[in-house]
């Protein structure tokens, strides 16, 4: 039975990856500036450089063939040269992954589980002062641009107070004693960073949970258990959270997508030395084939984790095993 | 007598919803035989309560008549005719000859219409009213056949408003306003209160007896079947077990289902701990029909015969039919002792 | 163990490249004339030093160059430093064309080593920009492994050079870090550390100079510099830099293109120069840094051309109108947008690079100016790609854009030539005697001869204004001088880096005692005053919504 | 003996749109091993009858006034945490529609389980044992005891939560509908079983009802209750047989009975009050036919009409002449 | 007769307000925005302003004072003004872009709920596809196709924000398709659009009327996200826009906070209004959460 869950969701998630390249490989076409333009457009393109590109995009070929140029290239693992660093995309990518997914991390770890303390409790405390406060605590993070609430965190908490840097991942240049040290310095540099992300998150989350939480509160079985005789604190942990982690796992995987547009403005109000902002340079740049290898990363990622989901999705609720 | 609709061996199944994954894999998929091969005429003017446990396919035969479900096998011939559902005109005709009633007035109202509105729907659906003054009229006209009166006070509100009962009596309405000559009610009163059910019941009647309908009522409810319709047929995994006249099949049930289940009627006098002969189990899955007789596994007669061939229905009298091979065994019983 | 003196610099843009061949950037030249030695550089004054060349000499047909090279310099990996690197050097760039500094070696066509210590190249014709080539001696020794099919790939990510900075390390996205080079012949540098910081946004690298967490910066924006500047220990200029804004016209008079056939006519362009008030867009979007802006040389160069005032189209309105009224372009049905004779409007769509606030906002402006003449501007917002992308299909009828310039005017000259359309030229500007004047010019050996015939070019180019040039602008630098003394702006209107030489790298004395523990700045508590604002009300919205939940309870 | 005293039980909840007396001035006692049938139209109150017993009103109920004596005990005086302790131990539920009563994401066995282990203080392995056991007692596998609720059938459900009531050995079971929305023939499984389990374990039983005709087979006593109120109450036989309230009459010939004369049932007319604003006087008395004008102006007390048997109403039997 | 049907309507309507108006969030979110409605409404009649005159060099970066309520801005346009007039258009691009994500998501999630099987399969890879994508970054790429004005970042917002909404709208399409009232309607005979349009879309409509104010909040906020980045109209000075100037001019760390935070705080404020209003209605509109 599980198996065929796991089947069936991959299965989805194939059909979803397939979605994305599709559509990858038509955005990218249809921008403006093919990628012969975009080799001719440098003044020192030399002949052969335009043959060999547009043989290696198969630009002579039919559009299917074409994509399964495409297609090969990609399962080889060859997203192409970066126009911007003349370096394969891979290799850009991979040196600037690490600081996302660390900030990215750590920010949804720590907003899932400030947003699922601050959801249980207010869910449990309905119409209490607990209650409120964290409802419009979160409705306010929630409604705040992100790199509104980054500049405001630095003009606070950099300038003012003086606790963390301004930005950066490691005091730049700084040469450490030992690996404590560098830990400590990035600590440093992270929270401001990972403070504004999760801060952004936390609202979403203990709305989800608050609410998910309400309903499951109302549902029989929670009457069942308190019959039972069970105190708050064993119904919530025991019967109540099982239940309502159902559509917060959902959230917090469907929710990866928009930290990912929330990077972008952390990593450039802070100067965070990660994927969104190499994007955003991408971008600006037109260096299509970094742009569209990192679009291809972060979606095959948002996929993977959606899939992460669903499969503990499957785990947790036997009913939909079946 | 007129026969409103005729069934010949008529048999829905459905595929077991399954993932994706095994669909592609196997190739052979599951078939629930909710209908399983059924034989059945209702008569102008005469309501036959269809009766049977959960899941034995009471409600898909009701909509198999209707199509609103595919047929797998077997004809339908309504009023000695079949309708061709490929023909719109047809259909259309179709669908104003027959209406059905649902178990759930809840549930079975948009919740978001007027009434009017939903009393009207048949017409505008089948665009068969010009003025809006022509609508009122036979909306209210329908109201006050299903027993609302007076009308008016009834046509603006929304179903949160109004009583179960109330409900269950626009469903009839509704169902009454394009003048059918079937109609299947599927359990029109199994939602409702016992104080409420009474009314509802007395109306079917009423209309069977007025417009000369024909009434497909589905129950669970042995009683009630008995009490309102002049036939009953008792259903068990998608068959008919035993058919006859609802005097008949309540008073001398031949079929072992239907004595079981005549004794498991609760009924409202003191019998403190009667130990009831309650079959054991509950109604077998129609995707794994046994073999032999379909009844045989819980059945407390079942013998040898049972286990290999299935019983067809035959005449215990004319007018009553049970699928049993204890009635041969009697029969030759009673002929041996003769 | 000394503490090390570390230098922060602040930037926004990192370097492309750590290769000469592919680098194309501003950072990326800085870098490169740390790490690596020229022939020839620029003293303080500007004026050509002796680099890797100590003397040099030319023939008298001026067609050979004889230059003297140090023997005494070692490679940051203790190779020596040979004749042979220059000549390779030099050929590698000739025959590969690859990068920013192959252009100035234009014209060579022979280099030779008739020893180590020196080096002969022969041209053409006379080369008139030779002395300042500041193309960086490559290693012979490590660029030779490399295959000449990866020079326009192959990252040098470890640069090994002459200069007074060796390589140290690159983050892509944080920074790039420089140790001083302990041998070299311009003397060892105070700084033991530099580190070029990179900068996602111009408002913390502020916030960050004041803290202290760098110790200079460059490219902020014009009202930032004032309130640097109220800092007692941060010094915040506006450096003349060789550079301009212009507002750019699709000159490609071809059917092909869809340049606004309007826009062709000069007066037109004309009145829409007379109609700009350049020195109040200047004051207000750019804090009156930089220069109004009349030719295409920069006037910091010795080639620039003043427009006489009988040439000079300065701000008037009345002469805008009167130009397009002598044109023949009138308002007759009363919208304000006046007419050609043949009806259709002077109405032109105006593109602007979105990413660049100041552009966007002085596009603004102009379109509200030339209004007053009967002209209507309407504004577009794209970014450098898709803006790239018009330009080359012609589909754009103006733009705004800016370019930098070399001490010697031929780069610059060169956009627009005809030659350079589909490449450099954003205009599509062609003009016969300009492009033959371009070619004279670099032949010149005479710098006032030469400047004639500049001259006469810019002259050709003011009058049919394929740009018109708004504003000479300026970089704006700010270093914080409680650590680092010596600053000195090159040229005296200049800044203290990015300014062609690395004096100021090479001269800085750090402040005894100043340590890298930052020093605190002042001006926090404006900040404050902000935040606490908005925290307050914040807390009004709270308590509105705690208030109505309260009473929404004890209805309950 | 007596197990459960309930005196004068009003319990109301407080909404947006007034109070709802939906439990007002309700009494009844109840033996060992005895079984109380408590029936009435939806809406009456009988479940919130069951959940103040039990005290697991929703935020918005209270119970007003009343007492509630468990042996000994009044449970209406108790703390929370003293009730808590007492719930499941003492007083178990069987609730209405077992299909959402039932946690769909823990095994049943472990829903058993857990109640064992809080009030029982035995291993976890111990208290698996007895869930064993208890599926055993209701004739079930026990070898699906670690199957999820969605894997059974609704009969089988009810089942399980009828294991589940037994895990503690309650002096008394409360069954809130048990058997609604089951098939006939489940039904009569479901009260066949309860009835024996009750005879076999000696605890006391309230069967919770809006079907008259399933309480003759199982109930000792029954009481119908009326818009919040009890309004006759008596031995089976007496509600069957002896009934003196009008509601009670009618309520007993809205059922068909197949094994009777065929006479088609006859409906109640009119409609359920309105729980904020009952009735003046008798609260049945615009639906009943023989109310007079001191039904509008008066409400009757209980009058006895025999041992253990007591009506509401002005006229007692008035329908019999 | 119509007055009972009138007299119905208002019923239903006095329920709703009652509920509404015990609702602290919904009151709150309600009073704020009907503030900034009438604001961005009549606000710049009184005010009138033109993003295309400058002040002089006196006037740049003024601190509030009586002549400017809220200060001038780094080219000397007064910021009180500017407000108002970004109000007319973070509110149209707001909520214009919930239109046609509405449109697109009810479309989507009926059509697919409904149908089920094979269209129902397709349309859900799609909405899954515009689920997972990162939203941040398809923004940006498209915008930057497509160019940056106002009508074309209310059409890519739009394009991009439905399929939340096409999801809760099947899921619910999905259980209003099980009720017995749909059968009913087949059983009279009445086809596919009727049923979608008539007994479906009414049903879905609560929810998607929550769901799309909080579409609209999103909306706000993403319009504002690129206009910060670059990306929006500068003819047409939304928030965002002030924001993206406030930001590039370095009005935060030159001090200038009358510059930077009222956009900042009219988006939040507004924001919180909208989504104020979508929980309010949801725990309204939402049976599940009122009934405790
Ligand atoms: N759409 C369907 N797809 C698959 N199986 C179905 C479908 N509809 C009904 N079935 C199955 O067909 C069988 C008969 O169902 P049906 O609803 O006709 O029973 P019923 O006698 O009306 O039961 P009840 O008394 O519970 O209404 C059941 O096993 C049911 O699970
Ligand atoms: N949480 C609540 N808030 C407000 N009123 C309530 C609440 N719970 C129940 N009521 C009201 O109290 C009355 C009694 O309800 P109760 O659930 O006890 O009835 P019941 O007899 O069990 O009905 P049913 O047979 O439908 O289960 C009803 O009128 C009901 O509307
Ligand atoms: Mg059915
Ligand atoms: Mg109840």
């Amino acid at each position: 039975m599980k198996r065929q869950y796991l089947g069936k969701k991959i299965i989805q998630s194939l059909a979803t990856i397939f979605f994305v390249l599709v559509f990858n490989y038509v955005l990218f076409r249809i921008m403006p500036g093919n990628p012969l333009a975009m080799i001719m457009r440098n003044p020192r393109a030399s002949q052969e450089a335009i043959e060999r590109t547009r043989e290696l995009f198969g630009l002579n070929q039919s559009w299917y063939v074409q994509f399964g140029i495409y297609l090969k290239h990609l399962f080889t693992g060859d997203l192409g040269t970066s126009f911007l660093y003349r370096q394969p995309v891979t290799q850009v990518i991979v040196a600037r992954i690490m600081p996302t997914v660390l900030m990215v991390g750590l920010a949804q770890i720590l907003a899932t589980i400030a947003g699922m303390v601050l959801g249980v409790l207010a869910a449990w405390k309905r119409g209490s002062r607990i209650d409120i406060a964290s409802l419009s605590f979160s409705l306010v993070t929630y409604s705040m641009p992100t790199f509104w609430l980054g500049i405001i965190l630095i003009a606070v908490f950099s300038v003012s107070l003086r606790w963390f840097p301004t930005s950066g991942m490691l005091t730049p240049g700084q040469s450490f004693p030992n690996q404590l040290a560098m830990i400590k310095d990035a600590a440093r540099h992270l929270v401001l960073p990972v403070m504004t992300l999760s801060l952004v998150l936390i609202g979403e989350y203990t709305l989800t949970m608050r609410n998910t939480l309400l309903d499951v509160l109302t549902e029989d079985y929670m009457t069942t258990a308190r019959a039972k005789g069970f105190d708050d604190t064993y119904l919530i942990r025991k019967h109540a959270l099982p239940n309502a982690m159902l559509p917060m796992i959902t959230i917090i995987a469907i929710n990866l997508g928009l930290v990912i547009g929330g990077t972008i403005q952390v990593e450039t109000i802070f100067s965070w030395p990660g994927l969104g902002r190499l994007m955003f340079d991408a971008l600006k740049a037109r260096d299509y084939p970094l742009l569209q290898g990192i679009f291809l990363l972060i979606t095959l990622s948002v996929i993977v984790a959606n899939l992460i989901a669903d499969v503990t999705y499957g785990y947790l609720d036997p009913r939909v095993r079946e | 007598m007129d026969k409103v609709v005729e069934l010949k061996n008529l048999k829905v199944t459905f595929v077991e919803k399954q993932s994706f994954l095994k669909e592609l894999l196997t190739k052979e998929m599951p078939l629930v035989r909710a209908v399983d091969g059924v034989d059945l005429t209702i008569k102008k003017g005469e309501i036959l309560s269809l009766v049977g446990e959960s899941g034995s396919g009471k409600t898909t035969l009701g909509k198999a008549i209707l199509h609103l479900v595919d047929i797998a096998e077997g004809e339908i011939l309504f009023q000695n005719q079949a309708v061709n559902f490929k023909h719109k005109k047809e259909t259309r005709r179709f669908r104003q000859k027959a209406q059905v009633i649902f178990q759930d007035p809840y549930q079975s109202l948009n919740p978001r219409n007027l009434i009017i509105d939903i009393v009207a729907e048949p017409l505008e659906v089948n665009g068969l009213v010009k003025t809006e003054a022509e609508r009122k009229e036979r909306v209210m006209k329908a109201l006050q056949d299903a027993g609302l009166d007076p009308p008016e006070s009834y046509l603006y509100r929304y179903p949160y408003e109004l009583s179960g009962g109330q409900r269950q009596r626009v469903a009839i309405a509704s169902a009454l306003i394009l003048d059918p000559a079937f109609i299947v009610a599927d359990e029109p009163v199994s939602m409702l209160d016992v104080s409420i059910r009474a009314g509802i019941l007395k109306l079917l009647v009423e209309l069977k007896e007025s417009k000369g309908l024909a009434f497909l009522f589905i129950t669970h409810d042995l009683s009630l079947a008995w009490l309102i319709s002049d036939r009953i047929a008792i259903m068990y995994l998608g068959k008919i077990m035993e058919i006859g006249e609802s005097d008949t099949v309540i008073k001398q049930a031949e079929h072992p289902y239907t004595q079981a289940l005549l004794d498991v009627m609760p009924i409202p006098e003191v019998n403190r701990h009667r130990q009831r002969k309650v079959l054991s189990g509950e109604s077998p899955n129609p995707t794994n029909i046994p073999a032999g007789c379909r009844f045989h596994p819980r059945c407390p007669h079942a013998f040898d015969r049972c286990r290999e061939e299935e019983p067809v229905l035959q005449a215990v009298n004319p007018h009553h039919l049970a699928a049993c091979h204890l009635i041969e065994k009697k029969k030759t019983q009673e002929k041996s002792h003769d | 163990q000394e503490p090390l003196n570390t230098m922060r610099v602040g930037v926004t843009v990192e370097v492309d490249s750590l290769s000469p061949l592919i680098s194309y950037s501003q950072i990326g030249y800085e870098v490169f004339q740390l790490v690596y030695d020229p022939l020839v550089m620029l003293d303080e004054n500007l004026e050509t030093a002796p680099g890797l060349a100590t003397d040099w000499q030319i023939s008298d047909d001026q067609l050979e160059w004889t230059f003297t090279l140090r023997d005494d310099v070692k490679w940051h990996d203790d190779t020596p430093f040979t004749s042979a690197d220059v000549k390779f050097t030099y050929e590698l760039l000739m025959e590969n064309e690859l990068g920013m500094y192959s252009g100035s070696l234009g014209g060579m066509t022979e280099v030779s080593t008739p020893d180590e210590t020196t080096l002969v190249i022969r041209t053409e014709l006379p080369k008139a920009n030779m002395l300042l080539n500041a193309c960086p001696i490559l290693p012979a020794h490590i660029w030779s492994e490399v295959s000449p099919d990866e020079y326009d790939a192959w990252p040098n990510s470890s640069p090994v050079g002459t200069g007074p900075f060796r390589f140290e390390e690159f983050r892509p996205g944080e920074y790039l870090k420089l140790a001083a080079n302990e041998e070299t012949f311009h003397g060892r540098p105070q700084i033991d550390e530099l580190i070029f910081v990179l900068y996602a946004n111009t408002d913390t690298m502020a916030q960050s100079l004041r803290l202290g967490e760098i110790d200079a910066a460059t490219n902020f924006s014009p009202s930032q510099l004032e309130v640097l500047n109220s800092d007692a220990s941060i010094d915040a200029i506006a450096a003349v830099e060789l550079g301009f804004v212009e507002l750019s016209f699709n000159s490609w008079d071809d059917p092909s293109s869809t340049s606004h056939p309007l826009l062709l006519e000069p007066p037109v362009r004309h009145a829409i120069e007379y109609s700009i008030d350049k020195q109040r867009i200047l004051d207000m979007v750019y804090s009156g840094q930089g220069s109004v802006g009349t030719t295409l040389v920069p006037p910091e160069g010795f080639y620039h051309y003043e427009p006489t005032s009988a040439e000079l189209r300065d701000y008037d309105v009345l002469m805008a109108n009167q130009v397009l009224e002598e044109a023949g372009f009138a308002d007759l049905n009363g919208d304000g947008i006046r007419q050609a004779p043949d009806g259709t409007p002077l109405e032109f769509l105006l593109t602007l690079r979105a990413d660049n606030a100041n552009e966007v906002q002085a596009g603004q402006m102009i379109a509200g100016m030339v209004a007053e003449a009967g002209i209507k501007f309407n504004i577009e917002t794209v970014d450098d790609g898709a803006l790239m992308d018009k330009i080359y299909s012609g589909d754009v009828d103006m733009f705004i854009w800016g370019w930098g310039a070399d001490l010697d005017p031929t780069t610059i000259l060169n956009v627009m030539t005809t030659s350079q359309i589909g490449n450099m030229s954003d205009s599509n500007y062609s003009n016969e005697t300009y492009d033959r004047l371009f070619m004279e010019q670099q032949t010149i050996m005479d710098p006032d001869e030469r400047r004639e015939v500049v001259w006469k070019m810019q002259q050709i180019l003011y009058e049919e204004a394929p740009y018109i040039i708004l504003f000479y602008d300026n970089s704006l630098q700010a270093v914080n001088t409680s650590r680092w003394t010596g600053w000195r702006r090159i040229p005296d209107e200049g800044g203290y880096f990015f300014n062609l030489t690395n004096y100021n790298y090479l001269n800085l004395q750090p402040v005894a005692g100043a340590g890298d523990a930052t020093v605190p700045a002042t001006g926090g508590s404006d900040s404050l005053g902000h935040i606490i604002g908005g925290l307050g009300i914040m807390a009004v919205v709270a308590f509105f919504v705690f208030r109505k939940k309260k009473a929404a309870n004890s209805y309950r | 003996m007596e197990l459960l005293r309930v005196e004068n039980l009003k319990t109301y909840f407080h909404i947006s749109q007034g109070i709802v007396k939906a439990v007002d001035d309700v009494s009844f006692t109840l033996a060992y091993g005895q079984c109380l049938g408590l029936v009435g139209e939806s809406g009456c109150g009988k479940t919130t009858t069951a959940l103040s017993i039990n005290r697991l009103l929703p935020p918005e109920g209270k119970i007003q006034s009343g007492n509630i004596y468990l042996e000994a005990v009044n449970l209406t005086a108790l703390s929370d945490d003293e009730i808590r302790k007492r719930r499941w131990k003492e007083i178990s539920m069987i609730f209405q529609g077992a299909m959402n009563a039932l946690n769909p994401v823990m095994k049943i066995g472990e829903q058993i389980a857990e109640a064992v282990v809080l009030h029982q203080q035995v291993s976890h392995q111990q208290a698996w044992g007895r869930a064993k056991e208890l599926f055993e007692l209701v004739e079930l596998e026990p070898d699906r005891i670690s199957g999820y609720p969605h894997e059974f059938s609704g009969g089988m459900k009810q089942r399980a939560m009828i294991a589940m009531a037994l895990a503690c050995d309650p002096k008394l079971v409360i069954g809130d509908e048990p058997t609604t929305a089951l098939d006939v023939m489940v039904q009569a499984q479901i009260l066949n079983l309860l009835d024996k389990l009750r005879q076999n374990l000696n605890m006391g039983l309230i069967l919770i009802t809006h079907d008259l005709s399933i309480l003759g087979e199982t109930c000792d006593r029954i009481a119908v209750m009326y818009a919040g109120k009890i309004v006759e109450m008596g031995s089976t036989e007496d509600i069957y047989h002896e009934h003196m309230h009008p509601y009670t009459y009618r309520l007993l010939r809205a059922f068909p009975h197949i094994r009777g004369p065929k006479q088609m049932p006859e409906p109640i007319m009119g409609t359920p009050p309105d729980l904020i604003r009952p009735p003046s006087g008798c609260r049945f008395h615009p639906r009943c036919d023989y109310a007079k004008e001191i039904c509008r102006e008066e409400e009757p007390g209980m009058t006895a009409a025999g041992d253990g048997h007591a009506y509401a109403c002005h006229f007692g039997g008035a329908f019999n002449g | 007769m119509s007055s009972i049907y009138r007299e119905m309507r208002l019923k239903k309507l006095a329920h709703f307000w009652t509920s509404f108006k015990s609702n602290g969030m919904a009151i709150s979110g309600a009073l704020i925005l009907g503030f900034f409605t009438v604001a961005a409404i009549i606000g710049p009649l009184i005010f009138p302003y033109n993003p295309m005159e400058f002040g002089t060099v006196e006037t740049i970066l003024q601190p509030p004072s009586t002549t400017h309520f809220l200060g001038t801005d780094n080219l000397g346009r007064d910021i009180f003004r500017n407000l108002l007039s970004g109000a007319r258009i973070s509110l149209m691009v707001g909520i214009l872009a919930t239109l046609i994500s509405m449109f697109l998501g009810t479309s989507v999630g009926i059509i697919s709920g409904y149908f089920g099987k094979a269209i129902d399969s397709i349309l859900m890879r799609v909405t899954d596809f515009f689920l997972v994508i990162p939203w941040l970054p398809l923004v940006l790429v498209l915008a930057a196709i497509l160019g940056s004005s106002v009508w074309i970042i209310i059409l890519v917002i739009g394009l991009t924000s439905w399929a939340g909404t096409a999801r809760v709208v099947r899921s619910q399409t999905l259980s209003v398709k099980e009720r017995p009232f749909i059968e009913r309607a087949r059983a009279i005979g009445a086809d596919h659009s009727t049923i979608m349009m008539r007994h479906i879309l009414p049903n879905v409509f609560p929810l998607v009327f929550a769901n799309t104010i909080l579409v609209t909040a999103v909306a706000i906020i993403s319009e504002t996200t690129l206009s910060f980045l670059g990306l929006g109209d500068p003819t047409r000075p939304s928030w965002g826009m002030m924001l993206h100037y406030a930001f590039q001019s370095g009005a935060a760390s030159s001090g200038a906070y009358w510059f930077f935070l009222p956009p900042g705080l009219c988006v939040v404020l507004v924001v919180l209004a909208f989504t104020f209003l979508g929980y309010a209605f949801d725990e309204i509109l939402n049976p599940k959460l009122r009934r405790r």
